[in-house]
């Protein structure tokens, strides 16, 4: 075991897939000399070679049509954004050509990529740094949304991730890149995508969530804990496909949902837990599914700490359903 | 006579008569009279495809056509100059001329309608090809995208050192398209083994040639990113062969990213959803027929003393009959079956999707 | 009055604010002397010049990036996206440009555009000529989308849009262009963007849909009518700002939901439109919320009749909704 | 001295010594005494406030910062080529130098620390800017998205027949973004009055030139779209303002884009979150402050006689306590208040957004 934070795990993850198989390729922009703007392809570089770590031009779009073309060529690549925010520029190979290229070519072809981005709020980004829009990719059939919330999480499901036969989008909470170190394996190990996982047990209410916005969850269910609020918090990890048993078997237990995710409320990933919930779940349900989200404004840069959702307002949400 | 990059005119060695414009010595370009017979037979065969395809629009059993009329002649003599181990990213203009690379008349008529045989499932609209054993990749419908996922195959061609070449064809309209800036930038940044072979036929549905680019000519943009760029008469069969295979073998031996550019002309409407007198004039399109690539290529074989108009009769009649032998089997094939619309979008289909079709099922049986 | 089909009104729309407005531009591929691919500006390069109403070179980001800038300089462009399946290579223009303007500018500057482009399935157009995409952009805070379901609507909500201060995407459904006309006033007037609209009334099922599927929601309800059901048809018309109102008080009413949308589910607006009102109305609700969509696959091309939400679609799930 | 495009090394017109490299006629550019003086002293303004923007970081008074360190010749003196009915679509680095429009420093300070005085209301990240009566546009962060944007305002100002001129500001790495390619295809395909001035400073981030194009100089970019491009050096004022000053003028009169590229450097990190010294060696910023155009303008006009070393100490100390005292006025400042996060996303604020506020409203006072 090895006590690493979330940027060393991912790097961590990397580097074993680096030097296990040859078909990997990691680039972007500044992750070579130096290591990405949050230092998590440091040292590759140097351990691997330019031809398998490597820095492009600045365009995303190019990023993203390189991924995909060395995906047809049977490589794996790993690719970049720097931001998530900047993904834009190259967002036509997503939708368009790599998310549809299994179903379009009637099989004969498939993607596996991996396509990492920091993502989120909480380090003062402004507009451009701060965005969560895994909604959007949530939104197109044939992509996969991953995102860890913990250090061991983020090693094993980028292996799984570098290792699947689907495009991948892997989005990294940068807020907690940093934020804690933790044991974790030093060899290889899978975490399966498609699972979200119970990271604690409770019968009052089910809280759902992912990536940073699960330690606040964590710190709201402490302090309603001391309240003799009791709360169940589902990890979901993987975005889609995403894990509708263990939600409905949660819910099912509690009756009442608080689903927190950092992005604007209206079509977040909240809004299609929620519906799937009020979908399959409804009879179990004695409450309004709430969910806890960023305002429905673009991401404040001063104010940002008054945007992103906090433990205290998951805290009065919970206290909202349990009153009624 | 020597080949060079940003000629003002298209480079030509035939003329419109198919008389050869210098002394041609077709040797020095490895072109012998099998490969010249081949290549003629080759075009005829793609432009009777295409007459099918609008027949079969008209017929009402295909919903859509895309055609290649006109554009025969830059397609198949380009596509002569790879080897089988190279690689082919198409666009919808392609389709009919990918016999070239060993795919099956039935295929392509089963593609255009939708047939199970269809390698893609009849997932797509007619016009989108690809079959990867052949090396062909399969396109989507936007315009432009192929360029730049071709650049990553050459991406990993170079990683993997095998001497390979990708040609990714498109449209003029394509070098407008962010992907085209994108493929050429990092090509070049990369020096990567992909010919970018752009069949210019100067309008783009109704917007002409003038309006998409104010560059003289497609092949400059090339040096906006140190590359080089080819301007060659796409009508001209030996041109373009002698072109493209110049280019393919720098390609394959320096592992560069080279702009080709091929003029040449659309006979027909847009689609089978276009009316092109909306925006262009009948004369034009007779113009250009004069100049067309594969009655060059006839009256050049003629004056070789290869070939004659009674050859070019039974020619046409016995692959007219094959054609038409293959697509009354074709016909006959069933469609896709309704289950295949919720696979093949994950390599394991997930359980909403496996919900879904159940679903679709007590609907179809209910 | 007079008789228009959609693609008429949608035209005479164009007509009429060219003819009164100096500052409005129309342009995208083929609008100029091909009239477009639907005849939408069919004629309108004729009468207003080329000055007023142009073809673009083949680039949607191109085409975006002039739409923003000639909305800074004060003009209104209106753009129009040959079909919506192609607006993403020019998407970041619009997620991190258009729709960010006025607030990121501190309201200085402000972003009055209308983007248009037919969207939707119908029409044997494949994976690419058949997305419904309205979800992603309604997860992007600072857009307005509107969807017209018919003449009347498309006319006046077009009009409203191209004098709305705030940048409009604006999707016409293309499988009803032609389908049929309808009276609608020759003059100018306004549909108000964020106002569903109850086009039946109904006590047993709240149905609430846009654009084609309007259509198919209809002739649902004209059979279940035989059955002795009665549902209520809310057409929402402004995907977003969505007009909650309207949809809670008809909720309240009648206790069952089924929303009707193309898109595949997964983050649709449909579940937007069932978190809300989970959210809301719980107390109310009496069975689940339902959501008619298309699958969660990339739309296809021969069987897209067994894709797209059919009126049969509906009629199943109401009869299931009324069992429990 | 005719000022040609494409050339192959920068246009300079005074070596590193701020002695003149040929028989200059300033007048013959309009430039005098008074001109030079004062945009000498805008040189050493924006040098000034840089450095408060790294001080202002290292005090933790603010998140962030982004320099324009080695390269405020070449915004000062492009700058100063335009009317004050031209436009400006500044990146971030333009910001520091953006007082040569008219915009006050406590608004420029006021924006890196987000107050309320800041024309943004505190919602933009530090290097962002804009101020609408002085005709500066805002820029996001997105690399790039400026130059097309810029494309649509310069079709604003032709189709309105304005004699008017946008300049639009990037580094050389946003030349390879698709913006710069759909900016330079629509504006040289519609006449626009549009310069597009490439900040070569020779680095995005840690990524050097070499790596970004393989192009020998970005100025010959603009040949793909048959549009001029000039090479300059971005570290001499005088060649600066003078190949600007011609450029503007030729695309007033004609309505034409034209490309320029400056070389430059940045003398600091890329921002407060960046490291350099893993991508660069100390030696290599050594070597081109040498060349630094602040010193150069300094020395020519020593040169010139116009200044000494005492006006410069004057010159620098009178700077230093206008900005403190300005700064100390603008850190007084409060912070915007919490209701303004949801306004101006609407002209009118939709319903969810007013509950939203209510929301928070209560989250603050519960
Ligand atoms: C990104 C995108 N925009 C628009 C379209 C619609 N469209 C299909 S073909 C075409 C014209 C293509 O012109 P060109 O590239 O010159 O090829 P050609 O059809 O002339 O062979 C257009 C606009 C599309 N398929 N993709
Ligand atoms: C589309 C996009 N991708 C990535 C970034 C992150 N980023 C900010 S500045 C920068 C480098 C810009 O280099 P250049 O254009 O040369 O300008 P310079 O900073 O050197 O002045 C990068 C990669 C961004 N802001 N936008
Ligand atoms: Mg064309
Ligand atoms: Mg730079």
């Amino acid at each position: 075991m090895v006590k690493k934070n979330i940027a060393e795990a991912i790097r961590n993850a990397l580097d074993i897939m680096l030097s296990e198989d040859e078909r990997v390729l990691v680039f972007g922009e500044d992750v070579g000399k130096k290591g990405g703007v949050f230092t998590v392809t440091e040292g590759l570089q140097e351990k691997y070679g330019e031809q398998r770590v490597f820095d492009t031009p600045l365009d995303e779009n190019g990023i993203l049509g390189m991924a995909k073309g060395l995906a047809l060529y049977g490589l794996r690549p790993v690719a970049e954004i720097q931001f998530v925010d900047f993904i834009w520029p190259g967002f036509d190979v997503i939708m368009s050509d790599i998310s549809k290229e299994r179903f379009r070519s009637g099989g004969q072809f498939s993607c596996p990529l991996v396509i990492r981005a920091p993502y989120g709020g909480g380090v003062r980004g402004g507009l451009y740094h701060s965005q969560s829009p895994e909604a959007i990719f949530a939104h197109i059939p044939g992509l996969k949304i991953v995102i860890p919330s913990n250090p061991y999480d983020a090693k094993g499901l980028l292996i799984s991730a570098i290792e699947d036969e689907d495009p991948i989008i892997f989005l990294e909470p940068k807020k907690i890149y940093f934020a804690f170190r933790e044991e974790i394996p030093e060899e290889k190990y899978f975490v399966p995508i498609g699972k979200a996982k119970i990271l604690k047990e409770g019968k009052d209410i089910t809280l759902i969530s992912y990536g940073y916005m699960i330690h606040e969850c964590k710190k709201a269910i402490e302090e309603l804990e001391k309240e003799g609020i009791s709360c169940e918090l589902v990890d979901l990890r993987t975005i889609t496909p995403f894990d509708g048993e263990t939600i409905l078997n949660s819910v099912a237990k509690t009756g009442k949902v608080i689903i927190v995710v950092e992005a604007p409320k209206i079509n977040s990933f909240a809004s299609e837990l929620s519906a799937f919930i009020s979908e399959r779940a409804i009879y179990y349900i004695d409450a309004p599914i709430l969910r806890v989200t960023g305002w429905d404004t673009p991401f404040p840069y001063i104010l940002e700490h008054l945007y992103l959702p906090s433990y205290k307002r998951i805290i009065l949400k919970a206290k909202k359903i349990l009153e009624v | 006579m020597e080949i060079k990059p940003f000629g003002s005119e298209p480079f030509r060695v035939i003329d419109e008569e198919g008389k050869p414009l210098f002394d041609l010595n077709l040797k020095e370009y490895g072109i012998n009279t099998e490969i010249l017979l081949k290549m003629y037979k080759d075009i005829v065969l793609t432009r009777e495809i295409d007459k099918l395809g609008w027949i079969l629009v008209r017929q009402g059993k295909a919903y859509f056509y895309i055609s290649i009329g006109g554009h025969e002649t830059a397609h198949v003599a380009s596509l002569y100059a790879l080897e089988k181990e190279d690689y082919v990213m198409p666009y919808y203009r392609t389709v009919p001329s990918l016999h070239v690379r060993g795919v099956k008349v039935e295929e392509i008529f089963s593609q255009i309608l939708g047939k199970y045989t269809d390698p893609l499932k009849g997932r797509q609209m007619p016009g989108h090809f690809g079959k990867k054993e052949l090396n062909i990749f399969v396109p989507g419908s936007p315009v432009g995208l192929g360029h730049n996922v071709a650049m990553g195959v050459a991406m990993g061609i170079k990683y993997k050192n095998h001497k390979r070449v990708i040609i990714s064809y498109g449209g003029e309209g394509s070098t407008s398209q962010p992907h085209f800036h994108s493929a050429m930038n990092f090509a070049s940044v990369f020096k990567l083994p992909l010919i970018i072979f752009i069949i210019d036929n100067h309008y783009a549905i109704s917007v002409p040639r003038t309006k998409q680019t104010a560059s003289e000519t497609i092949a400059i943009k090339a040096k906006a990113y140190c590359m080089e760029g080819y301007l060659v008469d796409g009508n001209d069969a030996i041109a373009t062969y002698i072109v493209t295979k110049k280019c393919v073998n720098e390609v394959r031996e320096n592992s560069k990213p080279i702009l080709i550019e091929a003029y040449t002309y659309r006979y027909d409407p847009h689609s089978s959803a276009d009316d092109d007198r909306k925006y262009r004039k009948k004369e034009e399109i007779q113009e250009w027929k004069k100049k067309d690539g594969l009655l060059r290529l006839k009256k050049y074989l003629e004056y070789l003393s290869l070939w004659d108009e009674e050859k070019d009769l039974m020619l046409k009649k016995e692959i007219e009959e094959k054609l038409n032998n293959i697509l009354e089997e074709v016909e006959k094939k069933h469609l896709p079956i309704y289950k295949d619309m919720f696979y093949e979008v994950y390599v394991n289909t997930p359980w909403y999707l496996e919900e879904e079709y159940m679903e679709l099922k007590r609907e179809m049986e209910g």
